[in-house]
């Protein structure tokens, strides 16, 4: 069986500047995979070039052995990937409930249709409510989305990631800028609506990434300096020279 | 060939009115990031003022107290009413200014009549410089010329050598970085506006003898100055100069030689229809170059657009 | 809510259009014209023409049958033809039975089809279109019907007065026409090259143009193609900016020839021409008060001056539309019957105010008048324009021009 | 500005048909079938016919501005598009060439819209923002000057007219008559708004309020932004189309003025005015717009400039526009604190209103001064007759004016007190967080 995303001498340059370097990767398919590295080291750079936001200067993404170059960030979606932003990406002036149901209409095959009622689908809409209930937000679910808390924000994030059903999911800092108990839940949330898929994650809290990763990488400059299970990197001299250094010894 | 150099003088005449108009609009619109469709309104404005200046202490003060007047009156609108409907987002922003023009109109033709103004170029400027070919050139368009050229240079050092000129062309660039230098963000875009408004109320003043002072010529120009800026490309001094110059010249020479479509048809092998009158195509045989003169640079921006949305010389997208 | 809205646009409604109930005993024409909007200054100063006229002609002298005046009830139309159609269904509803309009032939075209279609399908209550302005031939040819008058000369027939002055000026070998690309500069341009070639064989046109109407910036580059031809004159049936700017950029450019136009006066005009249009920009029109051909008209034209300081008789033919109105109601021996009112102002004949006979023709509702050419000049102005030094004296008349100029047109009548 | 389409009763009960839903659409059928009866005059019935155009109009403008966040400077091209496809149908049905009931025409229309939006879209919806924007400029001011040059399609400067009473008869209707054509133009006004609701409750319009609030967030979800807002554009284009033979029909002419910037221009003014954020908005921006074009105008030579003033004053003060106003009301509706409004509204808004009233008489009475003939001093303002040479008049209009403003201007922070308190739930001692 092919890895479920498999990274092969990918790099990103701009202009001069080249961002990401060479790089290979591979993430089995069911496994959580984080990535790690100080800032400036390219994880976002990484996470569009997989998605598709940006073309890659060299090399190729793979989901489940299908190239997926020159595709658009709709066309990979489509194919089982969906990622969530860094910064909080949320459609604010919609209500919580439109947010999700929207999320949901390409996988249950509404395409571009203007003959269906989004109100008449049983499936559609149980369905909503059900997400809206994992992400624990269905008091909110007729409220602007604009108007949510930040982390019910970011809880909205991941909800709108994973209610297309993708396979494998990719999180870009997802509790960024939040409080110790709303990194507990959010970690907890995303536990729980991930189970049984694909998981990429890029973090800085390493809390976090140590708590829900069952591999993890480095990427330093554009490379990957060391990928492996916790423990291994957590031990690998070269990590800890190049970026962990004291924050691991608190642990 | 004299007819060439009588039109590339007229297309420079034209393109360089333009230039002071899309100058200032394309440094408000890179930095602001808001489309002025008021901003023709702005160089009406500064037709009539200098027109009721002039009526009575004549042509000279109003070319300098004008457009410092239009220039006030453009902060002003910043300050109370644009910076009001900023918070809600670009689009009313761009509304709004489109209401300030529809006003705009009305209010100057409330004051000074529906009529034609008899504003005139000054009497010292009032003669023939040259002639080619019995073209006479006056000596008022090459004065036109020159506060253009003296304008860009202007421009261009402000931009270039000093340091708010410096702030500015950060802001071209990286709207938002300015804010973290320290800088008053809403200060600059209120100096940018009102200098933006009181350069095109400074063309008013040149064009107003020109090409008329009548309510109708800021909607004839409105949409005109857009294209330029929009072909020009965002954030580029340079760009505006050369896209005014390439409508200035591209209007003129499509007047001035009377090419007929039924000629490119017939060369492209289409042969006319016996029957012209009742040929569906008929108005296609019978166009010519000049009919369609003044559309050619909407056509180009089209073009521009779907394939460079950033405009031919632009550093950033729209 | 929705009910409150409909409930707010009702009590609007019957505020704005019900309040009008017809007092018996006037005779209410509706002026249907721009009042705002860029052509609002030609709209308002036929207005005050036409309110002038009925006082003078007729409210001031008894009024019509026994006593009846006239009323002028003012529409704004913006000079739309959707404007136009719908303020014509507000002026029917108030009881308005004659109906005037000038300003743009497309609208004139919109109004003649929607009014011979309303007078076929609402018999009893008919109007008549007294087209004062409208010029498009047109509409007294393939368009003409019972119900149109027109009390303009038709571009036609200003064109033939015009040649036959080009033809007596032997100075003139080559010409230029250029006018705004739509009806009525295709029609001006086509009568020209009709006419040139029919009467004055050895005359050259050296250019004949169209360009858009209302969106040239600067006239600069076709007052240079016109001075390269080396054109003696120009004929243009420009208007409004169009016209302004391109007779100041072809003097500008150094063109000393005669400028034939037809609407190339007042309204800010002629003092923007001022000294530099002067003995170059000439005017094609029906009739002209410098000097005055009487001195009722001296009056006339000094009393309007009086009561409208900024504004002009610019449109002589207003005044016969109300005498020859009032005259046939006369002769009809009623002010409703707008039937009998047409019949009798078909071939009525009638005394020119401003000097020669009228006569409305019969067979395509055109009125036959001396036109007369004019010239832009400060000397021997008796009336000037714009409050200015400068107006429009007389050089040519041609009697009864057009008496038997051809028609398409087919009359029915009811 | 939220699309409130869930009615929290509904919640839980997918699909079905509320009596919420469903009422006022049946209001509004009714009210429209009784309104020539209430206004039976043909003028009356006249400016009916314009507003239900237009609303037709504006609630397509708005499937753009207000549903798929698209600026468009170019909208009447399409309604003239499909309108002069329309006449020239008619104008084949007088001619024999082809025979159909008068009432398909508007359909036909819409097709001719849909077929023109269908070849622009292709490449003008690539981009939102102002590279849509300023494409659709572009676009019309081409469409707009072809108009006078391809004169086989546009007519020319005079158009193109026909005549109505040729198509097949319908239960013996040759629709000559202004009431006929209005059950028409009512009947396909219902149906199109009928249709246009729908629309933004299927998958696509959906998204396109999606694509409107976060293009990049929709391509992440499987949706190609680009392709949304074609779709969009399209069903707007055919609505446009099918005003544009509502038009066709009424007015039996369509003209040079139908694809002109004016007229692209006012669509945005009315459903900006009457609130793009709410599905009834562009509705109300019509009726007060066509209110205030044909009736204002027979009575003020200066409604230009008062339009223009409210227009600014909207988009600076409530940019959710007249819908926008009223919707503003609802959550004092429901807590039940409507009465708290009742006595500053009185207090601030009636001196506000009045103020405003005396500055537009200070411009009449300006106005008349210096533009009405000599000797014709008197004039008429609020039923009020006067003569605007004497000082007396002027004096009472600035002191009235000024008067009313400073009234305005006290009472203003005791309106807001009201406001907010209004605005609180019941019970809830502070604002939700």
């Amino acid at each position: 069986m092919s890895p479920a995303l498999q990274l092969e001498n990918l790099s990103k340059s701009f202009g001069r500047t080249e961002i990401i370097r060479g790089l290979n990767l591979d993430i089995a398919a069911g496994e959580r995979h984080a990535i790690i590295g100080p800032n400036g080291a390219g994880k976002s750079t990484l996470f569009n070039l997989i998605t598709g936001r940006f073309a890659p200067s060299g090399g190729t993404v793979r989901l489940h052995g299908q190239s997926l170059r020159g595709l658009s960030p709709y066309q990979i979606n489509r194919l089982g990937l969906s990622r969530s932003f860094q910064i909080t990406n949320i459609f604010p002036r919609m209500s919580v409930f439109e947010n999700v149901r929207c999320a949901l209409l390409w996988s249950l095959g509404y395409k571009y249709s203007f003959w269906n009622m989004v109100s008449r689908s049983r499936a559609l809409n149980e369905g909503a409510d059900a997400i809206l209930d994992q992400i624990n937000l269905l008091a909110r679910r007729d409220l602007p989305a604009g108007t949510l808390s930040y982390a019910e924000q970011r809880a909205l994030e991941i909800g709108i990631t994973i209610a297309g059903g993708a396979d494998v999911i990719m999180l870009d800092e997802p509790t960024a800028g939040m409080s110790n108990t709303e990194t507990d839940y959010i970690v907890g949330l995303i536990r729980k609506v991930t189970e049984g898929k694909t998981l990429m994650i890029v973090e800085h809290d390493m809390g976090v990434v140590f708590g829900l990763a069952d591999r993890i990488s480095v990427l330093v400059y554009g490379q990957i300096i060391a990928s492996g299970p916790p423990a291994e990197v957590r031990a690998n001299r070269r990590v800890q020279e190049a970026y962990l250094g004291a924050a691991l010894e608190d642990m | 060939m004299d007819m060439v150099l009588v039109n590339l003088i007229d297309g420079l005449v034209t393109g360089l009115l333009l230039f002071m108009l899309s100058s200032g609009l394309t440094l408000i619109f890179s930095m602001m990031g808001v489309l002025n469709f008021a901003h023709a309104s702005f160089y009406m404005l500064g037709a009539y003022f200098a027109y009721q200046i002039s009526t009575y202490v004549g042509f000279w003060p109003g070319l300098f107290i004008a457009p410092v007047l239009v220039g006030l009156i453009g902060a002003m609108i910043e300050r109370y009413g644009l910076r009001r409907v900023h918070q809600y987002g670009h689009v009313p922003e761009l509304i709004f200014t489109f209401g300030l023009a529809l006003l705009m109109e009305e209010v100057v033709q409330f004051f000074w009549g529906k009529n034609q103004l008899p504003y005139e170029s000054p009497k010292i400027l009032d003669f023939t410089l040259f002639s080619i070919a019995g073209n006479a050139i006056p000596a008022y368009k090459m004065f036109i010329i020159f506060a253009a050229m003296g304008i860009f240079l202007a421009l261009l050092y402000v931009l270039t050598k000093t340091r708010i000129g410096l702030i500015i062309q950060a802001a071209l660039r990286h709207p938002r970085t300015v804010e973290a230098l320290g800088h008053n963000v809403p200060f600059v875009f209120m100096g940018v506006f009102g200098v933006g408004t009181g350069l095109a109320g400074l063309a008013g003043v040149i064009a107003g003898p020109e090409l008329g002072t009548f309510p109708g010529m800021a909607a004839l120009l409105g949409s005109i100055v857009f294209v330029t800026i929009v072909i020009g490309g965002l954030g580029s001094l340079w760009g505006a100069l050369l896209a005014s110059l390439l409508i200035g010249w591209i209007t003129t020479f499509a007047v001035a030689y009377n090419v007929a479509f039924a000629d490119i048809l017939e060369a492209l092998g289409l042969s006319r229809p016996a029957d012209l009158a009742s040929s569906a195509w008929r108005d296609l045989w019978t166009l010519t170059m000049p009919q369609i003169g003044p559309i050619l640079p909407y056509l180009l921006m089209i073009i521009v657009l779907v394939f460079r949305p950033y405009g031919l010389f632009g550093k950033r997208d729209l | 809510m929705r009910t409150t809205t409909k409930l707010a646009l009702g009590t609007a409604l019957a505020l704005g259009l019900g309040a009008t109930t017809a007092m018996a005993g006037t005779v209410k024409i509706a002026f249907i014209d721009p009042l705002s909007g860029p052509f609002a200054t030609t709209g308002t100063n036929g207005l005050a023409e036409f309110k002038y006229a009925a006082d003078q002609f007729v409210n001031s002298k008894g009024g019509v049958l026994g006593g009846d005046k006239f009323q002028i009830v003012p529409f704004d139309n913006k000079i739309s033809p959707k404007e136009s159609l719908i303020q014509l269904q507000v002026a029917i509803d108030q009881g308005i039975r004659f109906i005037a309009q000038g300003n743009s032939s497309g609208v004139a075209n919109a109004l003649t089809d929607a009014i011979k279609k309303h007078n076929r399908r609402n018999p009893n209550d008919r109007v008549l279109f007294l087209n004062y302005s409208a010029v498009d031939p047109a509409l007294t040819n393939a368009k003409c019907n019972f119900w149109h008058f027109r009390f303009d000369a038709n571009a036609d027939i200003k064109m033939d007065a015009l040649t036959d002055v080009i033809k007596a000026n032997k100075k003139l070998k080559r010409t230029y026409l250029i006018g705004q690309d739509y009806s009525f500069g295709k029609a001006v341009a086509a009568a020209a090259v009709r006419d040139i070639s029919a009467k004055i064989p050895d005359m050259k046109i050296v250019g004949n143009e169209l360009h858009p109407i209302g969106r040239v910036k600067d006239f600069t580059p076709y007052a240079r193609k016109i001075v390269a031809s080396g054109a003696d004159d120009v004929i243009t049936g420009n208007w409004g900016s169009d016209m302004v700017g391109l007779g100041k950029a072809v003097i500008d450019a150094g063109f000393k020839g005669p400028i034939y136009t037809y609407y190339a006066a007042a309204t800010g005009i002629t003092r923007t021409f001022g000294a530099a249009g002067k003995n170059i920009i000439r005017l094609v029109q029906e009739g002209n008060y410098n000097p005055p051909a009487s001195k009722a008209v001296d009056q006339y034209v000094s009393g309007f001056k009086a009561k409208y300081p900024n504004k002009d008789i610019t449109q002589a033919r207003i005044a016969n539309v109300i005498r020859m109105l009032k005259a046939a109601m006369e002769k009809a021996g009623t002010d409703t019957d707008v039937v009998k009112i047409a019949y009798a102002m078909e071939g009525m004949q009638m005394d020119n105010f401003w000097g020669g006979k009228l006569l409305m023709r019969a067979k395509d509702h055109q009125m036959i008048q001396d036109v007369y050419i004019t010239v832009h000049t400060d000397e021997g102005i008796t009336h000037p324009l714009d409050n200015s030094k400068y107006g429009l004296r007389t050089e040519k008349v041609i009697k009864m021009a057009g008496l038997n100029s051809p028609t398409t047109c087919k009359m029915k009548r009811p | 500005m939220t699309d409130r389409a869930e009615h929290p009763a509904a919640r839980r009960r997918y699909g079905g048909l509320t009596l919420g839903a469903v009422a006022p659409w049946v209001i509004g059928a009714l009210l429209l079938a009784v309104m020539p009866y209430v206004f039976a005059s043909n003028s009356a019935i006249t400016i009916m016919n314009q507003m239900a155009i237009t609303i037709v109009f504006a609630l397509s403008y708005n499937m753009l501005l207000g549903q798929g966040g698209m600026l468009s400077f170019g909208h009447a091209v399409y309604m003239g598009v499909g309108g002069f496809g329309a006449m020239h149908v008619m104008n084949w049905m007088e001619q024999g060439v082809i025979a159909l009931p008068l009432p398909v025409l508007p359909l036909i229309a819409g097709l001719f819209g849909l077929g023109f939006a269908a070849a622009i879209g292709i490449f003008s919806t690539r981009r939102a923002g102002t590279v849509f924007a300023m494409i659709s400029l572009g676009i019309g001011e081409l469409v707009a000057s072809s108009s006078v040059i391809v004169v086989a399609f546009f007519g020319g400067e005079e158009g193109v007219s026909g005549d109505r009473t040729y198509g097949l008869p319908v239960f013996g209707h040759d629709f000559g008559s202004q009431t006929e054509i209005y059950y028409l133009i009512a009947g396909w006004l219902l149906i199109s708004a009928l249709l246009m609701y729908l629309f933004s409750r299927t998958p696509v319009g959906r998204m396109a309020n999606a694509v409107r609030d976060n293009p990049e967030r929709a391509e992440f979800l499987g949706y190609s932004a680009r392709w949304v807002r074609y779709y969009s554009f399209c069903a707007s284009g055919f609505f446009a189309g099918i005003a544009g033979g509502l038009f066709a029909v009424n007015y039996e002419i369509l003209t040079a003025e139908n694809l002109d910037l004016n007229t692209s221009g006012t669509i945005l003014l009315i459903t900006f005015l009457g609130g793009t954020g709410f599905f009834f908005g562009p509705i109300i921006g019509a009726i007060v717009f066509t209110l205030l074009q044909t009736v204002l105008s027979l009575h003020t030579d200066l409604w230009q400039l008062y339009v223009g003033a409210l227009f600014v004053l909207t988009v600076m003060f409530f940019p959710g526009g007249l819908a926008g106003v009223i919707m503003m009301h609802v959550p004092p509706w429901r807590y039940g604190k409507v009465r708290a409004l009742i006595r500053p509204y009185l207090a601030a808004v009636l001196p506000a209103a009045v103020g405003l009233l005396g500055l537009a008489s200070f411009l009449e009475v300006l106005f008349h001064l210096r533009n009405a003939a000599r000797g014709e001093e008197g004039m008429t303002l609020l039923w009020v007759h006067f003569s605007s040479h004497d000082p007396l008049v002027w004096g009472v209009i600035i002191v009235v004016t000024v008067a009313a403003f400073w009234l305005a201007r006290r009472n203003a922070p005791a309106l807001r007190a009201a406001w907010d308190f209004a605005n609180t739930p019941p019970g809830a001692d502070e604002a939700r967080p």
